[in-house]
């Protein structure tokens, strides 16, 4: 237990850090890496809490899939680091303040307010032979399964509107037109003008 | 669960499986033929429509575990989703022609967006509504930045795409906590829970509610969750913020209606002060800011505002009749948006965005007729007797005034006083000035037949407003 | 006799209309002859009535012509009260007026608006039938109205001259604070009695008198003197009595016909017609009656000394017209209504004599008025000047004619009044301004008289050339007038005032009569003739006429020496008492300055700069302010969103 | 002992230190996006520790279609930025304001 | 023909539709074309029938009672028990009578000198009289509302489409303000139907309300029916609205629309609420008397004709508010039913008096083009008929007995003075100040040498405008002779309101 302690305070403290790395870092490409590994600390951390497929999950899509989709995006676009304008600060200061009440709203909640210790106290052990993978599975397809079947749709609006928003023809690409080549006639090709010999005056 | 009982389900999945047709059918129409995706398109709705109404069940019919519901509230909001996004459809297709923008990802991105708003309206889950939300949120950035070539447009997608995500963020968080303090999803169960069980009735519980309140005031745009609307309604091209303006506030009203009435009804003294609270903000805010407006699509934005604060105060009054009466005001709203969008639409002309207060200027010259008809809308959304608008409005101070809360009835017609002016302006500008333009207006009969039709509409229903009221009533018996 | 009634008092109105609306058409000759076959008829009828009721002895009639409206029991009506009193009246107006078409004819022979002119003389002489036939308050103010439109139309008849319309504008608002009282009074009436009938009110009179009204905090008032007072007000701008007299000197801005006919024979009576048909109102209020002589005193001896230094010939009588109200108004309120009427009658014959006469001098004098430019013109103008001679003497009261008859005993009836008992002060105060009053009438009279008709031709040659008599319209009605101006009071004197001809048309209370008193020792009036020496008022008329003669025949420099020795005295005169300016700079002014202060302070600057467009403004700026929160940056938005996040949040967990 | 606090604790302080992110970052547009990424990940922590809480799958269920809907998310957020910055060569949060008032 | 089972719907739609048909026919936006040339006569002929079926409605009004007459009742509504609920009785008959007999003196006025959009310009008074009619008739608080509210639209086109230079200012405060002091009208309406579970006028009368309720309501009415009237200090947008109107918009707008107002006190404030009518008695008075001097005092520097006019109109209206209100300040038994007749009476001779001046000052406007009175003079030199009818008219004004300007006044004086002798002292001050304005224009407009070129170059009244003018002159000397018609028509409808008002409903 103290074990599970440890490391459950080492991946958060490390998150947290991370995690402020990304907010606060100062080249785009080093936020990503922050999160990069503030999504490794949280698959820890998931794994510690016994859910063991959404964090292999999590490292698989996000770390793999979308955080590489990120750091590309961020090398194709040539993102310089820019200075913040100096007048925003005090606003910037406001901003803050206005995070921390938030804060300690829902420390507040967690903590003190949680109505008689329905949300405190440790997890319930989970029963012998319990499969993470296997739970979630049986559910996914039976009482999920229409939101399953949304999240299909809703990939395939991804799809849809990303070759929309960003596929197009390359201006400067040049490509043959074989048909019009084929169809092409002689009075297409030369044009005869008739001329007067000299300008009238 | 056997197929029969999936039947219940059925518009969607045809929608769905329509949509793939279109979608692939899309790929092989040739440029200058695209009118054919949008006829298929049009085919599909009405095909979707059909189906709506074939599959009308008797009472409530609850399938996949709970998580989807059929009554007779999602059979009109439907409806009303379907026909607003067909007539935009309409109106914006020679437009979209005009400007080179005929892309069949138009037409497939609105499709997209009404099953999401089909599955937001039957959602009887937080997760499922969760995930038709995310279907019409997605198809909604794209269709926003589907101007590729446009600075605003691009612009608004990202301020839209941002702020949007984040108030699905605040949703979520919110549903986790509703989770966690409750330990279901689906509203039904949620309903029981808050019933039975009061300890289940804390703050963790109204925390969820508050972070939920924030995805639903987002999607509304009421104030102060509001700050997309305008910019993203300016930056769009027309048809798109035509579709924006339209459907979608249906489907907000929907998710409203679900979470908080069937979900939540028994949280009413919580989420009441804060519905009202924003419903008031918006109204004031709304109202008071589209005065200085000179773009007519901001302005009609910033008004939109206001009158989501009607139907916020008529959800506020927590009662069957305010619900119908919000029900009322926004398929109401909906008729006249449509209308007033679809008239910038027609005055633009390729290359040039009919979108300033100054291009209605003489319009009354240019196109009597037209100029009527955008009259209409804009009497409709003042609320001037005996257009649609009014009647939402009668509708909604009665509910409020019934439960005796005065003020703010006195609030709301004085919002509407101030609303009046910007509308006037409107007209002030079709009637009063001289045109600055003399082109003619092209229009194409169809569209023609159908803006004449929603004016007539708008003047026809609010004469003989009642079947309507009295359907509002019956869908939303029992909720 | 009911149609007979009816035709006197429509047959002008027709003609007015015909004459008003087709003048065109029917062309002048066609607008006098229909105006004055119209007026002659009503004459004849008129004083076919009153042989009717006088020697015929037909009664009292009390007709409803039609049922004006009716509502919450109040009925209004229009109908005819033919007495003797009115009788008298109908009988002086259609005969005046008739008297006046005809001299205008040759008076207004060379006007543009010849026949509008007949039109509107016509449509006076029904409105001021209209007034006296009345049996009821409602038609009495229409009448009353009416007479005042038609002089308004008259004085303004040249509407081209500046001074005219501003003559005619005063006149109207002046009457109309008049009227502001008179509708008072008449509200006051209807109050008590709900009714306007004047038999139904007379009835009532006790009923009233018994009764009091609040009219300041506090101190109820009787309601009687309240509704005679207020109904006075009322003569008073009708019958211009001061302060409300200013605009009749300046109604002579209006061609010399209607001079004579509604701003001195008719119309101006209206007011002591008026309290004398109320006799039996104002028999009951006591205080009432002192107010009325007290401003009869005033105007009669106040008016006639303005007449002495004025210089407008028809000024000078138009003064005096004034100061004869103010005797008649005297009377009034010395209960001797009979007596007022009586002078009522005569003056409205020998004033609409001179005022001809002088009509028939400016003729002659191509519209020359200022009698500093005249003299001698009795060697030109015969019959002007003898009609003239005629009517001057009447209205100084020289023995025998007809205003010796009427002022010797109105200013016995004075003398005998019941003020002498009640209330010596009022008592002086009539008396001695009736008496000086004769002195003064008689000064003005002859300083008018000598200066146009004797003395040096100061006209200038051109003039002079062409100065000759009038033409026989003109002189005609002028031998007409002066026919009865000269002889009628010795005729009608007894059985007006001592053998009852009002009957119970006037009611006089038994404590009040001092004509009753006169009447004991009444001899007739040959004995009068010849007691006449005896009393003050005979030398004192004798004395002013002799004043003029020395001061403007005998020793023409003597004025201008005492002009200059009593330079303030004159100054007050010429200024009329500072009345005009009291009304023109004080009440007209001022109320311009309201208004003027209201419009654009109270109007423009509070309700609608400060309320109407401050809201709106503030509306506005506060959009505009308002509108700065949406910066365009995504953080300020989502800033937003998080702030409201917040307060709810913060709302749940502190507040809930 | 480690429960159901402690990662709330740890979801809550994700969820603030996005939002902070949000409203401070003066820079690139990009950020904001990662600033979300980190927003639903804090929900999917409180999802997950409650659903360990409760013994339920719902919740973890629910994770699996946010992570869904956040790639697609993402990709569509990543279109429009490359749109964007098509457009404007820049993408700049402090430069996004053509549209305002 | 016989009409009388729907007789007020025909008034009522008739217009209406012809004024669409107006607008779907359409005029090319010229005037001179022959088309425009149908169109206006379409537009008279609509007009003319309309009042020749008004004359039905005169000939079978029965005017010995008081209870409502030519009732039409159809379900309209049903969710909220509203009804298509028409009627007339004594009060709204002679309204209906007044805008059926001036909407086409309208029309005959803007005959040729409306130039551009002829046929909107006559749609949009054909759809007025409908709409105005429809207030006068409806007895269902919603449909009253209805007519009420839309009643604004065609006049806000109408002075912002052909109006002056300052039209939008002016229509827009119309429009705003009127809106304004109506919804909370609405507020009430709504209050009242939550209240008694319909939107039958009857049943409100009918209602029991408590005293703090009534006197809310009251304001609310108070609000919207004041601002209509217009009375003081709510009467800023009337003189704006009226300069910058076209001369048609002007009559309507003096003639009918201001008497809204007044009908919806008579017809609203006083029977449903009689104790919060009761409570604020004094205020209305004050107010009103305030209309009479300091509008009266306002009036009188004022150098634009219209404006003049305008103010005028406050004033006189002012009796009509007055004349409704004295009812408690009357002991006895009579002179609470005299005050309200009379103050009806103002509202009709109101209607035909300020229409008649308007159309005046139009006529003058018509050739010189200015409404100023410095720039005119000596009018009476170029246009002897004119002169002669507007001098009638101003005398009318100014109340001249013979006119139907005196009936009401008489009629509210006399009534004035049974409550207290200040109310008829304030009141009879229009006696002078009235006058003073009128006849003060007069003189500087009509008398006077000829004061400069444009008023040499006048030309006299026209066949059109002679007809229209005279016209109205005849009625308002008949008014004047004999009003007993007039009055007749409405007692038994006023005696029942005095004893229904005069019960309490606490």
């Amino acid at each position: 237990m103290l074990f599970h302690s440890i490391l459950f305070y080492v991946f958060a403290t490390v998150m947290i850090g991370a995690a402020l790395g990304v907010v606060f870092a100062r080249n785009p490409v080093h936020s990503v890496l922050f999160l990069v590994l503030t999504f490794f600390e949280s698959a820890m951390l998931w794994l510690l809490a016994e859910a063991e497929f959404l964090a292999i999950v999590l490292v698989l899509v996000y770390v793999g899939a979308v955080m590489v989709l990120f750091l590309f995006v961020i090398m194709m676009l040539e993102v310089t680091i820019e200075a913040v304008k100096s007048g925003l600060v005090r606003y910037a200061r406001l901003a803050i303040v206005i995070s921390l009440v938030m804060a300690f709203q829902l420390i507040q909640l967690i903590w003190f307010r949680g109505s008689g210790g329905e949300i405190s106290g440790g997890f319930v052990p989970n029963p012998e032979g319990y499969d993470n993978t296997k739970a979630l599975g049986a559910v996914l397809y039976t009482e999920h399964v229409y939101a399953f079947e949304i999240a299909a749709v809703v990939l395939l609006v991804a799809i849809v509107a990303a070759i929309t928003l960003t596929m197009r023809k390359r201006p400067g690409l040049k490509v043959q037109n074989i048909a019009e080549q084929v169809a092409v006639r002689a009075k297409d090709r030369v044009r005869i003008v008739k001329m007067d010999a000299e300008k009238k005056s | 669960m056997n197929l029969t009982d999936l039947l219940a389900a059925a518009p969607e999945m045809t929608l769905l499986g329509l949509i793939c047709v279109v979608l692939v059918a899309d790929l092989f129409v040739e440029e200058e033929r695209r009118v054919i995706t949008f006829w298929l398109t049009m085919v599909s709705l009405a095909i979707t429509a059909w189906a709506v109404f074939e599959t009308a069940p008797v009472g409530r019919v609850l399938i996949f575990d709970g998580s989807y519901v059929s009554d007779a509230l999602s059979q009109v909001l439907k409806i009303g989703v379907i026909a607003a996004v067909a007539v935009t459809f309409l109106y914006s297709r020679d437009y979209l022609r005009a400007n080179d923008l005929h892309k069949g990802e138009f037409y497939l991105l609105g499709l997209f967006g009404v099953l999401g708003m089909m599955v937001m309206i039957s959602a009887n889950s937080l997760l499922t509504m969760y995930m038709g939300m995310e279907t019409l949120a997605l198809s909604l950035y794209a269709l926003v930045a589907i101007d590729r070539t446009n600075v605003t447009s691009a612009e608004s997608a990202m301020k839209y795409f941002v702020l949007g995500a984040i108030a699905s963020g605040c949703l979520l968080y919110g549903i986790s906590w509703i989770y966690g303090a409750t330990g279901t999803i689906e509203f039904h169960q949620l309903a029981d829970r808050i019933a039975s069980d009061p300890s289940v009735n804390n703050l963790a519980l109204w925390f969820g509610l508050a972070f939920l309140l924030v995805g639903i005031a987002f999607k509304f745009g009421a104030v102060p969750f509001h700050m997309w609307v305008p910019d993203v309604y300016q930056g769009a091209r027309s048809p798109v913020t035509l579709y924006l303006g339209s459907a979608p506030k249906i489907a907000a009203l929907a998710l409203t209606l679900r979470i908080l009435v069937d979900g939540f009804g028994g949280l009413y003294g919580v989420w009441s002060d804060m519905v009202m609270v924003v419903a008031v903000l918006s109204l004031v805010l709304g109202n008071l800011i589209a005065i200085v407006q000179s773009n007519i699509k901001r302005m009609l934005a910033y008004s939109t505002i206001g009158h989501v604060g009607f139907i916020l105060l008529s959800i506020f009054t927590g009662t069957e009749q305010g619900y119908a009466a919000a029900l009322f005001y926004t398929l109401t709203y909906v008729i006249s948006a449509v209308g007033a969008f679809g008239m910038i639409i027609l005055l633009s002309r390729r290359g040039y965005e009919a979108e300033n207060l100054s291009d209605f200027k003489g319009l009354n010259a240019r196109s009597p007729w037209f100029a009527i008809i955008m009259m209409f809308m804009m009497f409709s959304m003042a609320g001037i007797p005996p257009f649609i608008g009014f009647f939402g409005k009668l509708n909604s101070i009665d509910a409020v005034l019934t439960e005796g809360y005065t003020g703010l009835a006195i609030l709301m017609v004085l919002a509407s006083v101030v609303g009046a002016y910007y509308y006037l302006r409107v007209i002030w500008y079709m009637y009063f000035e001289e045109p600055a333009d003399q082109a003619v207006l092209l229009t194409s009969t169809d569209t023609r037949l159908v803006m004449s039709l929603n004016g007539v509409a708008v003047l026809a229903l609010g004469l003989l407003p009642g079947w309507l009221w009295t359907l509002c009533l019956q869908v939303l018996h029992g909720h | 006799m009911y149609n007979y009634y009816l035709v006197i008092v429509l047959a002008p109105l027709l003609a007015a209309v015909i004459a008003g609306l087709f003048g065109r058409r029917i062309g002048r000759s066609g607008a006098h002859s229909i105006t004055i076959f119209a007026v002659a008829v009503s004459t004849a009828l008129s004083f076919y009535v009153l042989y009717q009721m006088y020697w015929a002895g037909a009664q009292t009639e009390n007709i409803s012509v039609y049922t004006w409206a009716v509502t919450d029991g109040l009925r209004m009506e229009v109908g005819f009260l033919v007495d003797r009193l009115t009788a008298l009246m109908m009988a002086v107006v259609t005969f005046v007026s008739l008297m006046v078409h005809v001299y205008t004819i040759g008076y207004m022979h060379d006007d543009d608006g010849y026949q509008r002119f007949f039109s509107y003389i016509s449509l006076f002489t029904f409105s001021m039938l209209m007034l006296v036939m009345s049996n009821n308050f409602l038609q009495l103010f229409f009448g009353w109205e009416a007479v005042g439109l038609v002089s308004y139309l008259l004085i303004g008849f040249w509407f081209k001259r500046e001074s005219a319309i501003f003559a005619n504008l005063k006149a109207f608002l002046v009457n109309r604070v008049g009227d502001f009282g008179f509708i008072l009074g008449i509200s006051g009436v209807v109050m008590f009695t709900n009714s306007l009938d004047y038999a139904e009110v007379f009835s009532q009179a006790d009923a009233i008198a018994g009764q009091s009204i609040e009219v300041f905090g506090g101190s109820p008032w009787n309601a009687m003197t309240v509704i005679c007072i207020l109904l006075f007000i009322g003569a008073m701008g009708k019958s211009a009595q001061a302060p409300l007299h200013v605009w009749l000197p300046d109604s002579m801005e209006g061609p010399t016909p209607i001079s004579a006919l509604i701003h001195a024979a008719t119309m101006v009576t209206a007011g002591i017609f008026m309290v004398a048909r109320m006799s039996p109102l104002y028999e009951l209020s006591v205080t009432a009656l002192g107010v009325v002589i007290v401003i009869g005193a005033i105007t009669a001896f106040f008016m006639g000394l303005l007449g002495i230094v004025q210089n407008d010939i028809k000024r000078v009588i138009a003064y005096s017209t004034l100061s004869q109200l103010g005797y008649m108004t005297v009377a009034l309120g010395a209960s001797a209504y009979s007596a007022a009427i009586f002078h009522l009658m005569t003056h409205a014959f020998f004033k609409a004599l001179l005022f001809l006469a002088a009509g028939s001098v400016i003729i002659a004098m191509h519209h020359e008025q200022d009698i500093r430019k005249m003299g001698g013109v009795r060697k030109y103008m015969p019959w002007t000047y003898i009609t003239a001679l005629i009517g001057s003497l009447a209205l100084i009261g020289f023995p025998g004619t007809s205003g010796f008859f009427s002022k010797d005993l109105l200013i016995d009836a004075v003398k005998h009044s019941h003020w002498h008992e009640t209330d010596q002060l009022i008592y002086w105060i009539a008396y001695l301004s009736v008496l000086l009053g004769v002195f003064v009438t008689a000064l003005y009279s002859f300083r008018m008289f000598f200066l146009v008709f004797h003395g040096k031709e100061r006209m200038d040659a051109e003039t002079k050339s062409h100065l000759h008599e009038s033409p026989w319209v003109v002189t005609v009605p002028l031998v007409l007038l002066a026919i009865p101006s000269a002889i009628i009071g010795w005729y009608t004197v007894t059985p007006v005032l001592f053998e009852g001809y009002f009957g119970d048309a006037i009611a006089v209370d038994a404590s009040r009569n001092a004509l009753a008193e006169i009447g004991r020792e009444w001899h007739g009036s040959r004995a009068l003739l010849i007691h006449s020496v005896r009393t003050p008022v005979l030398w004192l008329a004798l004395a002013g006429a002799a004043t003029a003669w020395f001061l403007y025949l005998k020793r023409p420099d003597i004025p201008e020496t005492i002009k200059n020795k009593v330079e303030g005295l004159y100054n007050v005169l010429d200024r009329k008492y500072y009345f005009d300016d009291l009304w023109i700079k004080g009440f007209g002014g001022g109320g311009r300055r309201i208004g003027t202060f209201l419009w654009q302070k109270g109007d423009e600057l509070l309700i609608d700069g400060a309320m109407v467009n401050g809201t709106a403004n503030a509306v506005a700026r506060l959009a505009g302010i308002m509108r700065q929160l949406q910066t365009g940056y995504l953080y300020t938005y989502a800033f937003a969103m998080i702030i409201g996040l917040t307060a709810l949040l913060g709302w749940l967990t502190w507040l809930k | 002992m480690i429960g159901l606090q402690h990662y709330l604790t740890l979801s809550a302080m994700l969820f603030v230190l996005s939002i902070a992110g949000i409203i401070v970052n003066r820079r690139n547009l990009i950020l904001l996006l990662m600033c979300i990424e980190l927003m639903l990940l804090a929900v999917n922590f409180n999802f997950i520790a409650f659903s360990r809480y409760l013994g339920d799958a719902t919740g973890q269920v629910f994770v699996f279609f946010i992570l869904t809907v956040a790639a697609a998310e993402a990709a569509i957020g990543l279109a429009i930025l490359v749109v964007l910055f098509r457009n404007r060569r820049s993408i700049n949060v402090q430069e996004l304001n053509t549209m305002k008032g | 023909m016989d009409f009388s089972a729907n007789l007020l719907s025909i008034l009522i739609w008739l217009p209406i539709f012809g004024g669409f048909a107006l607008l779907a026919i359409g005029d090319d936006g010229d005037a001179a074309s022959s088309k425009a040339g149908i169109m206006r006569l379409i537009a008279l002929a609509t007009s003319m029938l309309v009042l020749l079926i008004s004359v039905g409605l005169y000939r079978d009004f029965d005017s010995t009672t008081a209870s409502m007459q030519f009732v039409e009742r159809i379900s309209w509504v049903t969710a909220i028990d509203a009804w298509y609920y028409l009627g007339v009785d004594g009060i709204s008959a002679p309204l209906i009578l007044l805008t059926t007999f001036i909407t086409p003196l309208v029309v005959i006025a803007g005959w040729d000198t409306i130039k551009s959009r002829p046929a909107q310009y006559f749609a949009a008074f054909l759809i007025l009289e409908g709409l105005m009619i429809g207030v006068f008739c409806a007895l269902d608080g919603l449909l009253f509302y209805v007519f009420w509210e839309f009643m604004l639209v065609p006049m806000f086109l109408i002075i912002g489409a052909w109006g002056g230079d300052r039209r939008i200012y002016a229509t827009i405060k119309f429009f705003l303000y009127t809106f304004l002091g109506s919804v909370l009208m609405l507020v009430a309406f709504i209050y009242l139907y939550v209240q008694t579970g319909s939107y039958d006028l009857a049943g409100w009368m009918d209602a029991p309300l408590g005293m703090t309720t009534q006197k809310l309501i009251f304001i609310a009415f108070l609000l919207a029916f004041a601002v209509k009237v217009p009375m003081w200090p709510v009467h800023t947008w009337l003189p704006d609205a009226h300069v910058e109107a076209p001369t048609g918009g002007s009559v309507i707008l003096a003639a009918i629309m201001l008497k809204m107002g007044g009908y919806g006190f008579i017809r609203l404030s006083l029977p449903i609420v009689p104790d919060g009518s009761e409570y604020f008695a004094s205020l209305m008075i004050a107010l009103s008397l305030i209309a009479v001097v300091y509008i009266g005092f306002v009036a009188l520097m004022q150098t634009d004709m219209k404006k003049l006019i305008a103010y005028s109109s406050i004033a006189h209206m002012g009796f009509v508010t007055l004349g409704f209100f004295l009812l408690w300040k009357i002991d006895g038994d009579s002179g609470a039913a005299l005050g309200m007749s009379g103050g009806m009476v103002q509202m009709v001779s109101h209607g035909l008096i300020s229409g008649a001046l308007f159309l005046c000052v139009g006529v003058l406007y018509d050739r010189v083009h200015s409404r100023q009175i410095a720039d005119y003079g000596g009018v009476a030199n170029t246009m002897p008929t004119f002169s002669a009818l507007f001098v009638l008219f101003a005398m009318a004004n100014a109340g001249l007995p013979g006119t139907s300007g005196f009936v009401g006044e008489f009629m509210v004086i006399i009534a004035s003075f049974k409550a207290n002798f200040w109310f008829a002292f304030f009141a009879a001050t229009i006696m002078v100040l009235g006058a003073a304005y009128t006849l003060w224009m007069v003189k500087r407009v009509i008398y006077g040498d000829i004061a400069n070129d444009d008023v040499a170059e006048l030309s006299d009244l026209n066949r059109r405008e002679f007809i229209v003018l005279g016209v109205l002159a005849i009625s308002v000397l008949l008014v004047g002779l004999w009003p007993a018609p007039l009055i007749d028509m409405m007692n038994a409808t006023i005696d029942q309101l005095v004893e229904r008002v005069g019960l309490s409903k606490l």
